[in-house]
């Protein structure tokens, strides 16, 4: 391979450095914080957060302005060398997605914070502004990052910051839980990490625009990706590699658990989903995905039985997570595409990506309102919640309302995720899959009525909360699930939007 | 859009937006006087819109409304019990807190119910079905008794297992069509032509089966329809179970007909129809009568709907809408009738369990109600051999559940103290009981296309009168038989399945341990090193 | 002959990875964890690479040895009582690890001859930075966004850090506490900060053009720091200072900046006008290399172990 | 021929092969927190000799190896460092709280106690 290729791999576009700005404004923040100290924590950040909103709906015009992906190239300088960021439909996508749930995340956060006016600039405030600005940059670099190095960095970046999340209150399991996701998630990087090395060593570059052009041969490209996406799932959590999950989203703080779940494990799919889709080669893609759809239909069934018979709320929304995450996996062959049709733009890929969004908003929804709820009566055990929804009407209608997209209930994205995968999989011809889909939906069912029937009970002894919830507390999870909710009102049918920048001929992918 | 699309898109809209209305804390205090209002643009609806009205409101919403025979009757009876219900159920409910809950839940299954009559679309039926299924579940679970706990339980399990079945069919039945969202016709008009035809059918008939309470999957029905509260038993049974009968009337191909799946739902509804009889003369509790009677009415549907199925008959869908109406309006008055029996006593009482009578006799048939007319009407359709008299012999079985029921009511207020009903509910039962009467004979004519003297001749008259004598005479039969009272638990096989539970309850041990033998950290390790060496096998194979 | 040097070295580091794998005591495997490190280094060399020779043995051996070591000893109290893996899993595992190993030697073998490089186009690029040294090339410009990012990740490791301290210990001070200074490192602290400091100055100098940089640099000051603060002559400091926190970010804040400027010098984000490349990039390197040194020093140090004086 | 077989970087990269390996089985199978820290490190090393090989193979234009994976080296080496710092800062404070340092054998799925 000829160094600085004649033709460049990646052409910046005019709103390309708007990508920079997604990736570095939280970095300042952080550093603003650290120099400025406690008092200014949480100006600075919820400055940055309608900052980065406004960014993010600025790269939402310019897609949809441009029609087509935005590039830029760090510096000047061309991968190979140097490093591109990139952002196509789906990207962008994503990145509106983190934005929104960012900020709503942060309003609770703060009204979090404000009930206890002596702490409010204490250590677990301060340390979660700075953590959560992390978490963001971390995601934006993830979804635009084009160079499989910076990746591994960005990946990292998240993993530390994700994890002092978990025990920020400190207490002896959350810390336990912590340094299990830390081990767990580095066993993760450290795979991914060789790889990056076996790439690099048979490719001479890591840039996954050239990556894909190149003829991928020889074990060394094979064992290469395994590791990756081996080191991937166990960031992703997928079954049977959730041993972390549970106990780390069960254990963080709600506005914690809801970046933890809704988020942060959504980066290591996407970059799954980029190696199947645009670095393997389609036949090895097939197989590979065959793999990642047993084990998401696994995931689906196996943690959906887990999540039922929770004792805990927060436990059982952790183990709901683990159970959607496998919704995921399972569009790897339902959106293997054609020789007519690329895999943008079957069904399957929207309604994957459908699935994304709605999971993270209804599921940050759920962390959020389970979070109004251990507020409110300082516990979260389920069989002793009965009636708490005449006590948090909001709280109990936002759980439900996210209940509906987690069961794929219309009208709700959820269901119009569901629906597009149950279609691809009854003309795809994929029976097991389908019939997981709808054992999927029934458990969901179960475990989320569970809890909505504790919220209709009326106990003998009405519940009271402990303190008095303001209503700014309860908005933010009742707006995330109303998200989801609307979110049904996308067509049936493939989104164009997630096709943007991507190459609408098959000569890339062709084998 | 035409004054006509208005006010059918108004009949689901209302509702929807009384029951937002209760966020506001004004409104809410007076929810319950809503209720009666709210069926009331569904009612219009059901007078004025002609026939073959057709809306569409274009994206987001992609939601087309649809006004055809069947549905106008099925709306119409169905607006007139949720609202004669609505009258009833705020004097019944009272003013407590609950009530609030209660009449958002009421709005709301008010709401899909009367959609599901109205809608054209494939995707915007599965939204109302599944909003009349789960919002019931609110008025189910509303009295937070044990039994209300698992009536519950047991109907939302039921309810979700049914819309899964419902939406893989209907994905399937849209999985041929280039539109995502098709109109029901359209799919429909493809199904027979379809290579999996038998599927979709299989899934249709189980999905909207469990709905209707079709045995074996009639289970969840008498643990539900009597755990409620009276007005909400009447339109659960009365009209929300019709929402399966609607389903089958819209979604089979009764233009071109499946003889297979005719005789399949045929053999399916006797079998219900007989069960539904068998088990309720066992049964103590009025309401759980009621109920049971609902499941063998619902055979009766069952085994309507298969002829015209098996012999290619549009017709059928009038007819069966037709009965459907009937056992509407005669169920929910019935139910009524049980609230207004529990309060009356002395002797306002023989009145009351006079018009009671009537009206459960109707079902039997008994000559000049809405029974025998609507047993008359279908008889044609399934002719005189062995259907003809099994369906007759049905009715004996009608006859003597309804005397059954009547001992029942009437044992339960020999001992009530002096008292009447309020004329807040007495009203709205007599209103149901005076249209049950009204809607079916102006309607008869065009139905059956006979005159409504046909009905006075002695032959029509025998022909009714001689299976109800045969269940009277088989009610002295079973009331020498003592044992048979409560012989049967409520929800009869449920309690098979819930034998099964402790296999089930192992299962899930079996996989919690597994799932905590997984999450050991050798375990995971382990894991993680096969997947990524499954995975570098996978890839090297496909390389 | 030197093949049989790297097949000696090659030797003693597998004997000595199974030796930390195999041995009961933890004090003993972190012990040879150091060596290891330190064999690693001469390894580095050998692979014609000075750069990570440095690091790694200032780092992987030097620091984490340090941490690794005070973490035993916090830990000694209470022995390891966790259920050990059964012996069938255990050789359940070798075989794993062991297909592990021979899949990625495989593929080490099988990588393609001639190998794919990007020694000449960091080569050609390379008078355009000013600079001698392509690794720093590397770091600082072609992919100085990983650079800033991992600066990034090192904060977060650091607010990691920090966040375990209870709350009325957070912003104190962290404590490297031996109870006895032994008399050996009190006097080394005495003398060999000042000679550590020049090594450091001038590693970060040299690395503009030859082997050495910001972290070889930063590290040496972060262990002459950790010096002082194992022999108590100078307190840890309280990590709520405004003064420790400007140290911390001013690498990774300069180098930001920079990059931003970039946008108005040389049109884009990290671009650096060909003019003062140089000057830039030995700025931001001066400022990275205080900035790790403290970083690393703190992450040793560990979370406030006394609470913030008011 | 075999010289250059096995030239410093095959060695090297074998030996990181190797080195990868030990790491694995020592994270994996080891109940002593500590140990397995030390064992993530002995992995980074291994995997950090691989891009070593790899950059040593791509020697070439005047430079003795190839800067790009030596600057990703470099890199790597600092981030493993950092997360080993949090991993040792985390387990000691497990420790303070629990007087444990394993993660085996907790009741993760009873109820918490309140607080």
């Amino acid at each position: 391979m000829t160094p600085l290729a004649a033709a460049p791999a990646h052409v910046a576009t005019p709103g390309g450095f708007l990508l920079v700005l997604a990736v570095m404004l939280p970095v300042v923040a952080v550093l603003a914080m650290l120099a400025l100290g406690p008092r200014q924590t949480a100006r600075i950040a919820l400055t940055t957060l309608a900052t980065g909103l406004g960014v993010a709906i600025a790269i939402v015009v310019e897609l949809l302005r441009t029609g087509a992906a935005l590039t830029y190239v760090v510096g000047g300088w061309q991968p190979p060398l140097g490093l591109a960021l990139r952002a196509d439909g789906l990207s962008v996508a994503m990145l509106a997605m983190t934005a929104l749930v960012v900020a709503a995340i942060g309003f609770f956060a703060h009204a979090q914070h404000g009930l206890e006016p002596t702490t409010r600039h204490g250590r677990a405030p301060t340390t979660f502004w700075i953590l959560l600005m992390a978490v963001w940059s971390a995601l934006n670099a993830i979804f635009v990052g084009e160079d499989l190095f910076n990746l591994y960095v960005a990946l990292e970046l998240l993993t530390f910051a994700a994890v002092p999340l978990v025990c920020l209150d400190g207490r002896a399991e959350t810390v336990a839980a912590a340094l299990r996701y830390l081990m767990f998630a580095l066993l993760g990087s450290l795979l991914y990490l060789l790889g990056t090395a076996l790439l690099y060593g048979s490719f001479g570059t890591l840039d996954i625009g050239l990556l894909s052009e190149a003829s991928a041969e020889g074990p060394g490209f094979s064992v290469a990706l395994a590791l990756m996406i081996a080191g991937l799932l166990a960031k992703a959590a997928l079954f049977p590699l959730h041993l972390w999950l549970p106990p780390a989203h069960a254990g963080a703080p709600a506005a914690a658990s809801a970046v933890l779940s809704a988020l942060v494990i959504k980066a290591p799919f996407f970059l799954i989903l980029r190696l199947i889709l645009d670095v393997a080669p389609p036949q090895a893609a097939a197989y590979a995905g065959q793999v990642l759809a047993i084990l998401g239909a696994a995931s689906i069934l196996f943690c959906s039985v887990m999540a039922l018979k929770q004792a805990r709320l927060k436990l059982m929304i952790a183990y709901s997570t683990v159970a959607q995450i496998g919704y995921l996996f399972i569009v790897f062959p339902l959106a293997a595409g054609s020789e007519t049709l690329p895999p943008w733009g079957t069904i399957a890929w929207t309604g994957g990506a459908l699935q994304l969004v709605s999971h993270a908003l209804a599921k940050a929804a759920m962390f959020l309102a389970a979070g109004v709820i251990a507020e409110a009566f300082g516990h979260d055990r389920i069989s002793d919640l009965g009636g708490f929804g005449r006590a948090l009407p909001i709280s109990a209608a936002a759980f439900g309302l996210a209940g509906l997209s987690l069961m794929g209930i219309p009208p709700s994205g959820g269901f119009v995720a569901k629906c597009l995968l149950l279609t691809a999989a009854v003309i795809g011809g994929h029976p097991w899959l389908a019939a997981t889909i709808l054992a999927g939906g029934l458990l969901a069912g179960g475990y989320v009525f569970r809890v909505v029937d504790r919220a209709l009970a009326t106990p003998a002894i009405p519940l009271a909360p402990r303190k008095p919830i303001p209503r700014r507390l309860e908005l933010a999870a009742l707006v995330l699930a109303l998200a989801a909710v609307l979110l049904g009102l996308v067509p049936l049918q493939p989104f164009g939007f997630l096709q943007l920048g991507r190459p609408d001929s098959l000569t890339v992918i062709a084998p | 859009m035409t004054a006509s699309g208005l006010l059918l898109a108004a009949a689901v809209l209302v509702p929807l937006a009384m029951a937002a209305c209760c966020l506001s804390r004004g409104i809410r205090a007076r929810a319950p006087f809503l209720l009666a209002a709210a069926p009331l643009p569904a009612l219009l609806a059901a007078f004025l819109v002609p026939d073959g009205t057709f809306v569409f409101f274009p994206a987001p919403f992609r939601m087309s409304l649809v006004l055809d025979r069947p549905g106008a009757i099925l709306l119409g009876g169905a607006a007139l019990l949720w609202s004669a219900a609505g009258a009833f159920a705020s004097p019944y409910m009272g003013r407590k807190p609950a009530t609030v809950r209660f009449a958002v839940w009421w709005l709301l299954t008010l709401a899909g119910s009367l959609g599901v009559f109205i809608v054209g679309d494939v995707a915007s039926f599965y939204l109302v079905y599944t909003l009349v299924s789960l919002a019931a579940y609110g008025l189910i679970v509303h009295e937070q008794t044990a039994s209300a706990h698992r009536a519950g339980v047991v109907y939302v399990v039921l309810a979700l297992l049914s819309e899964a079945c419902l939406l893989l069919a209907f994905v399937m039945l849209a999985a041929s069509h280039p539109d995502a969202n098709p109109l029901i016709r359209d799919v429909v008009a493809t199904l027979p032509a379809s290579p999996m035809r038998d599927s979709i059918m299989a899934l249709l008939i189980l999905g909207f089966g469990l709905k209707m309470g079709l045995v074996p999957l009639h289970i969840w029905l008498p643990l539900a329809h009597p755990a409620a509260p009276m007005p909400a038993s009447a339109v659960l049974s009365g009209v929300v179970v019709k929402a399966g009968v609607i389903g089958l009337i819209r979604f089979l191909p009764f233009e071109t007909g499946v003889p297979v799946w005719g005789t399949v739902l045929i053999a399916v509804g006797i079998v219900t129809a007989y069960y539904g009889v068998a088990i309720g003369v066992t049964q103590t509790r009025a309401k759980t009568v009621l109920a049971y009677s609902t499941v063998s009415q619902m055979g009766l549907l069952a085994v309507l709907i298969g002829t015209g199925l098996e012999n290619a008959d549009t017709g059928a869908t009038t007819l069966v809408a037709y009965y459907a109406v009937h056992h509407t309006l005669v169920k929910g008055a019935l139910f009524l009738a049980v609230g207004i029996l529990a309060a009356t006593g002395g002797a306002r009482l023989r009145p009351v369990l006079l018009l009671t009578a009537i009206l459960a006799l109707s079902l039997g048939g008994m000559p000049l109600t809405s029974g025998a007319l609507a047993k008359l009407a279908t008889k044609p359709m399934l002719g005189y051999g062995a259907l003809g008299y099994a369906m007759t012999l049905a009715g004996v079985g009608s006859t003597l559940l309804m005397l059954h029921f009547l001992a029942t009511v009437a044992r339960d207020a020999r001992q009530n103290p002096e008292a009447s009903a309020p004329p807040g509910q007495v009203l709205p039962w007599l209103a149901v009981a005076a249209a049950s009467l009204v809607i079916p004979w102006s309607l008869y004519p065009a139905i059956a296309g006979e005159t409504v003297q046909s009905l006075f001749q002695a032959e029509a008259l025998w022909k009714l009168l001689w299976p109800m004598a045969l269940g009277g005479l088989a009610m002295i039969a079973v009331s020498r038989l003592p044992k048979l009272r409560g012989a049967i638990p409520e929800g009869d096989i449920v309690v098979l399945a819930e034998v099964g539970s402790p296999a089930l309850g192992r299962l899930i041990l079996g996989i919690q341990q597994a799932d905590a033998a997984l999450r050991r950290w050798p375990a995971a390790g382990l894991s993680l090193v096969t997947i990524a060496a499954l995975l570098a096998g996978a890839l090297m194979l496909g390389a | 002959m030197t093949l049989l040097l790297d097949l000696a070295l090659v030797a003693w580091l597998l004997a000595l990875a199974l030796h930390i794998a195999r041995v009961r005591d933890d004090r003993n495997a972190i012990v040879a964890f150091i060596g290891f490190g330190l064999l690693l280094g001469l390894g580095w060399t050998r692979l014609a690479s000075l750069d990570v020779a440095l690091t790694e043995a200032a780092i992987g051996g030097g620091v984490t040895g340090v941490l690794l070591l005070r973490a035993e000893a916090h830990l000694r109290p209470g022995k390891a009582s966790g259920a050990s893996v059964s012996h069938g899993g255990k050789t359940l595992a070798a075989i794993a690890c062991a297909m592990v190993a021979a899949g990625l030697a495989l593929a080490v073998l099988a990588f393609p001859s001639p190998a794919p490089t990007l020694a000449p186009a960091a080569a050609t690029a390379l008078p355009s930075t000013g600079l001698g040294n392509p690794v720093t090339a590397v770091l600082l410009a072609y992919r100085a966004l990983d650079t800033l990012l991992e600066k990034v990740v090192l904060i977060l490791a650091l607010i990691g850090v920090w966040s375990l301290a209870p709350d009325h210990l957070w912003g104190g001070a962290p404590s490297l506490r031996p109870d006895v200074v032994p008399e050996p490192l009190a006097y080394l602290a005495q003398t060999l900060p000042p000679f550590g400091v020049l090594i450091a100055v001038y590693m970060f100098w040299v690395g503009a053009d030859a082997p050495g940089g910001t972290f070889q640099g930063g590290t040496v000051l972060a262990a002459m720091w950790l010096l002082v603060m194992l022999a108590r002559l100078r307190p840890a400091p309280e990590t709520r200072r405004r003064s420790v926190r400007l140290v911390l970010i001013g690498g990774p804040t300069l180098f930001l900046a920079i990059g931003f400027l970039g946008f108005a010098m040389a049109g884009g984000f990290l671009a650096y006008p060909e003019s003062i490349a140089k000057p830039l990039i030995v700025g931001i390197e001066a400022a990275l290399t205080l900035s790790i040194a403290a970083t690393l020093g703190l992450l040793v140090a560990g979370p406030a172990q006394t609470a913030p004086g008011r | 021929m075999t010289a250059a077989w096995l030239g410093p970087a095959t060695l090297f990269g074998l030996c990181g092969a190797a080195l990868v390996g030990i790491g694995l089985f020592v994270v994996i199978t080891h109940p002593g927190l500590l140990r397995r820290i030390v064992g993530f490190n002995l992995l980074g090393a291994g995997i950090f000799l691989v891009f070593g090989a790899v950059a040593r193979r791509g020697a070439g234009a005047g430079f003795e190896g190839d800067p790009v994976p030596q600057a990703m080296v470099i890199t790597g080496i600092v981030v493993a460092f950092s997360a080993t710092a949090l991993a040792v800062a985390l387990l000691q404070r497990l420790f303070d709280l629990t007087g444990r340092e394993t993660l085996e054998a907790q009741p993760e799925h009873l109820p918490r106690s309140e607080p």
